[in-house]
């Protein structure tokens, strides 16, 4: 069903966890449609120096975080917004067409995220 | 790493095929293929196997052959039941009354009939997925046709007061039909004893070959039927009769029903070492279904703060074969339809977990199962958002 | 006297499994036996088994996998087109055509179509049992939503002009499907060459096992579910899936129709000889369906002053199989549909013998049903007060 | 399908033939339903001394009409007049239920022939 990517960064997720007092946080989903993403920014000079997520959810839900997180880390806010769903399918080679909304939900929490670390900063 | 541990504990999904049930089988594929409407020899003897098939689901259910009818499975006499009795019993009235947990071969079925202009009443059910027989009486009305109470939910493993609902049906005059799919095996059935009228079953839930099943129609009541052509089953339910199905069907239910005492000694020892364990090791954790009144190789538990693919993606890796929620529904984004009956909230849906126990399993696989799960479910629960610890 | 000597010349009714087809089934039953729906590593290779199968059915019909829909066999596939898309379609209009030889897997779905206010034609068959593309144009009306035309006649073999009626049906827009369970394995299937919108088909004629069947509905076709409940096969046929029967479908279609010329050209000349020895031996003879566009295993006379059973139960005491009219109408007293919608009166009709050949048969075979027939009918015919030497 | 006695007189039958200038004939059902009976009688003293038939029909047919031939040959007309299809079919050791017309055509074959006796000889 998943491809061998998303098996492992579902086993292995990258990133897992909070950060303390982070510069932006972002959470989108609900627990009531069984998928909730939670992401934590470091931010500096408007790079992202590091990134860490929870996430309940399905397998893909898992994996599409963790590949979200390792995909922005490092990058602008600016290239981090250019983040699309569609990207982060491929770079998992793939997902269920009935899990492709797992994908949409890393998306709009990377975004969240950044929107929040903007609205804090007033920018 | 244990790779290459397989512990099956998805019984109520399906099971394997017994051997000796192969074994009667086997010969039907290759020497006995006759077509049992054919007048030759080949075909006599296909029609012997069949009738002796009839028998024994007879014996096992406690009804006579020729009230029993070969189906491709219980989907299809599930069907069967539903629209060959509202359509035949027009004339008396168009109510019927099923409950909010059954299985969606009954449910969709239902649904196409209230497009049709039937009326459906769907019975709700207690915390722990019981019905109430007040309310069963309740919603009797001038224009009920057809009770449909399953006998044991696939899910939660909650089973029903069928005699008594046999005996409310009875007094009114109302056909009672009983989705008995998981049942069949894990109970004892006796269709005259419990006043039941119609009871679907499928060989792939007791050790049988799947694509098999069976509708248990009482002598008298007025069905028509689903598949028609050519006159099989005596001109019930047209198609050239699945023979080795039918001979791996009639050996599964004997074994499934011949020693169900001694059986269900060893499961209920393994389920009740399982769910102490599990209750006892891992916290927020809630046990579904009816305490006593279940299925005697169903554990189903909801994990606070996880979402259940992820969990049975997890025990996979580790060898472990298990079900969230049917395997029908897994897959899908909504939460299980029982599991919200029985008053979960979606949130706490979304987290459940059915371990259903079989002949293969041992203590061993319980103790394996003890001993990786609570690891798991603490791992997923270290990254859920929800979980503040 | 030859005892042991069994001849199965009724391969139209029924045949066994093939050793290949089996030995991919086996498997199935006891290891690989999981639920195609589930989530775990038994769920999963199951489905990669299902998938592959698809596949298999899908290239054997030139068909798109996604296209290919597993059924309990060839009737149930024929109550799903006819039923899903009358129902699906009834905003287009109300008229299905279809022909007077049908099998009675469609007939009698028509009959059901025609009492719910359905108006079906049944196209007439000339002598040889074929339709006339004339009358099939003229009888086409705005009304129209459906053709269905069996590609081969189950008794007297013949094989309709498919790619014709194809043409005619995608030129007026009209759902175009066609019973092919006679003709998988026996004649060569592209269904977008041939414009077949939807084709049913039995695993159990073409050495496969029983009780598993496909249906082909290209993509896009308008029709509703017949089956109702769980999500499999993509959401359009419930119920769990008969995984070693899908398993044994894939096998059997590839086996059928990878060499369909050479096994063809064996069958033709065993056939050649059957009929010519028949016709040449046996005064006051009649070969029914068309000489040449027939389906390459099927003989079917009729021998004028006797009558078909006594003519079995002899043949079956020589240890022969065949049958009279189809396996499903032999076994009642009317004569079948299809002699009498060729011309046949009933008295005529009445002494018909099928003869149809397999893999498994000889030209030994043939010399022992040549040498022991004209026996037999010349016995018969001296106690029939028809017979007036 | 079939009583080990339906195919033993299917396949021996017993008094297959014509008698030439029978006393008395009958002739039942009709070949569009797909049986015909045939009964020749030679009748003296009103004894049936013999009796033979004809039959175009299923295996039951042929059975029936064997062991009705039997059952009737050195009875006395009156006697054999009381010959039901019950006790055809129960000296057959049965038959399948959509084969007790065939004896119900044996019974009416043997009445035929008598009637026709009758008949001709003003009885
Ligand atoms: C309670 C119940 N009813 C009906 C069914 C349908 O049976 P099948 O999938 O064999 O058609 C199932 C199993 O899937 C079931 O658990
Ligand atoms: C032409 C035709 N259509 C449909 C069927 C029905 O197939 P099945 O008996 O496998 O359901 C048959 C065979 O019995 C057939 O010959
Ligand atoms: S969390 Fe919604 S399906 Fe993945
Ligand atoms: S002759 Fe009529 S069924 Fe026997």
């Amino acid at each position: 069903m998943y491809s061998e990517k998303v098996m492992d960064h579902f086993t292995a997720p990258r990133n897992v966890g909070e950060i303390d007092n982070a510069d932006g946080i972002g959470e989108v989903g609900n627990a009531k449609c069984g998928d909730i993403m939670k992401i934590y920014l470091k931010i500096e000079d408007d790079v992202i120096e590091d990134v860490k997520f929870k996430t309940f959810g399905c397998g893909a839900a898992i994996a599409t975080s963790s590949i979200a997180t390792e995909m922005i880390k490092g990058k602008t806010i600016d290239e981090a917004l250019q983040l699309t769903n569609k990207a982060v399918v491929e770079a998992l080679d793939g997902l269920p067409p009935q899990k492709i909304h797992c994908s949409v939900l890393a998306e709009e929490a990377v975004k969240a995220a950044i929107e929040d670390y903007k609205k804090k900063n007033n920018k | 790493m244990k790779m290459n541990k397989r512990i099956y504990l998805d019984h109520s999904a399906t099971t394997g095929t017994k051997q000796e049930v192969l074994e009667e089988m086997l010969p039907v594929f290759t020497t006995n293929y006759g077509n049992p409407s054919s007048v030759h020899s080949f075909g006599r003897d296909a029609k012997k196997l069949v009738d002796q098939a009839r028998m024994r689901v007879a014996k096992a259910l406690g009804a006579l052959p020729e009230e029993i009818f070969f189906t491709a499975g219980g989907t299809e006499a599930d069907n069967w039941v539903l629209k060959g009795v509202a359509y035949a019993n027009k004339n008396k009235g168009n109510h019927i009354i099923t409950t909010a947990i059954e299985h969606h071969a009954v449910l969709h079925t239902c649904e196409q009939l209230e497009k049709e202009g039937y009326k459906v009443t769907y019975l709700p059910v207690d915390s722990y997925g019981m019905i109430s027989l007040e309310d069963l009486k309740a919603s009797i009305t001038d224009e009920t046709i057809l009770i449909s109470i399953m006998y044991a939910n696939n899910e939660i493993g909650t089973v029903q007061p069928i005699e008594e609902i046999g005996k409310i049906a009875r007094e009114r005059k109302i056909y009672f039909h009983t989705d008995a799919v998981q049942a069949v095996g894990n109970v004892k059935i006796d269709v005259k004893a419990q006043n039941i009228d119609m009871l679907s079953l499928s060989g792939h839930k007791f050790y049988g070959p799947k694509g098999i099943g069976a509708l248990y129609i009482r002598k008298g009541t007025k069905i028509l039927n689903l598949i028609l052509g050519g006159g099989q089953e005596r001109g019930r339910r047209a198609g050239t009769e699945n023979v080795p199905g039918i001979v791996g069907l009639g050996k599964a239910i004997e074994l499934a029903t011949e020693n169900i005492d001694s059986h269900n000694e060893k499961l209920l020892k393994m389920r009740k070492k399982l769910i102490d364990g599990v209750m006892e090791k891992i916290p927020y954790t809630r046990l579904n279904g009816h305490p006593e009144k279940r299925l005697p190789n169903n554990a189903n538990f909801c994990f606070q703060y996880i979402e259940g693919e992820s969990l049975l993606l997890n025990l996979d890796m580790k060898g472990i074969a298990g079900s969230s929620g049917s395997a029908c529904t897994s897959g899908s984004l909504d939460p299980s339809h029982v599991l919200l009956a029985i008053g979960l909230s979606h949130e706490i849906a979304h987290g459940s977990l059915r371990l259903t126990l079989g002949d293969d399993n041992t203590e061993e696989d319980i103790d394996y199962v003890l001993e990786v799960l609570p690891e798991i479910v603490q791992r997923l629960r270290s990254m859920s958002p929800l979980y503040e610890k």
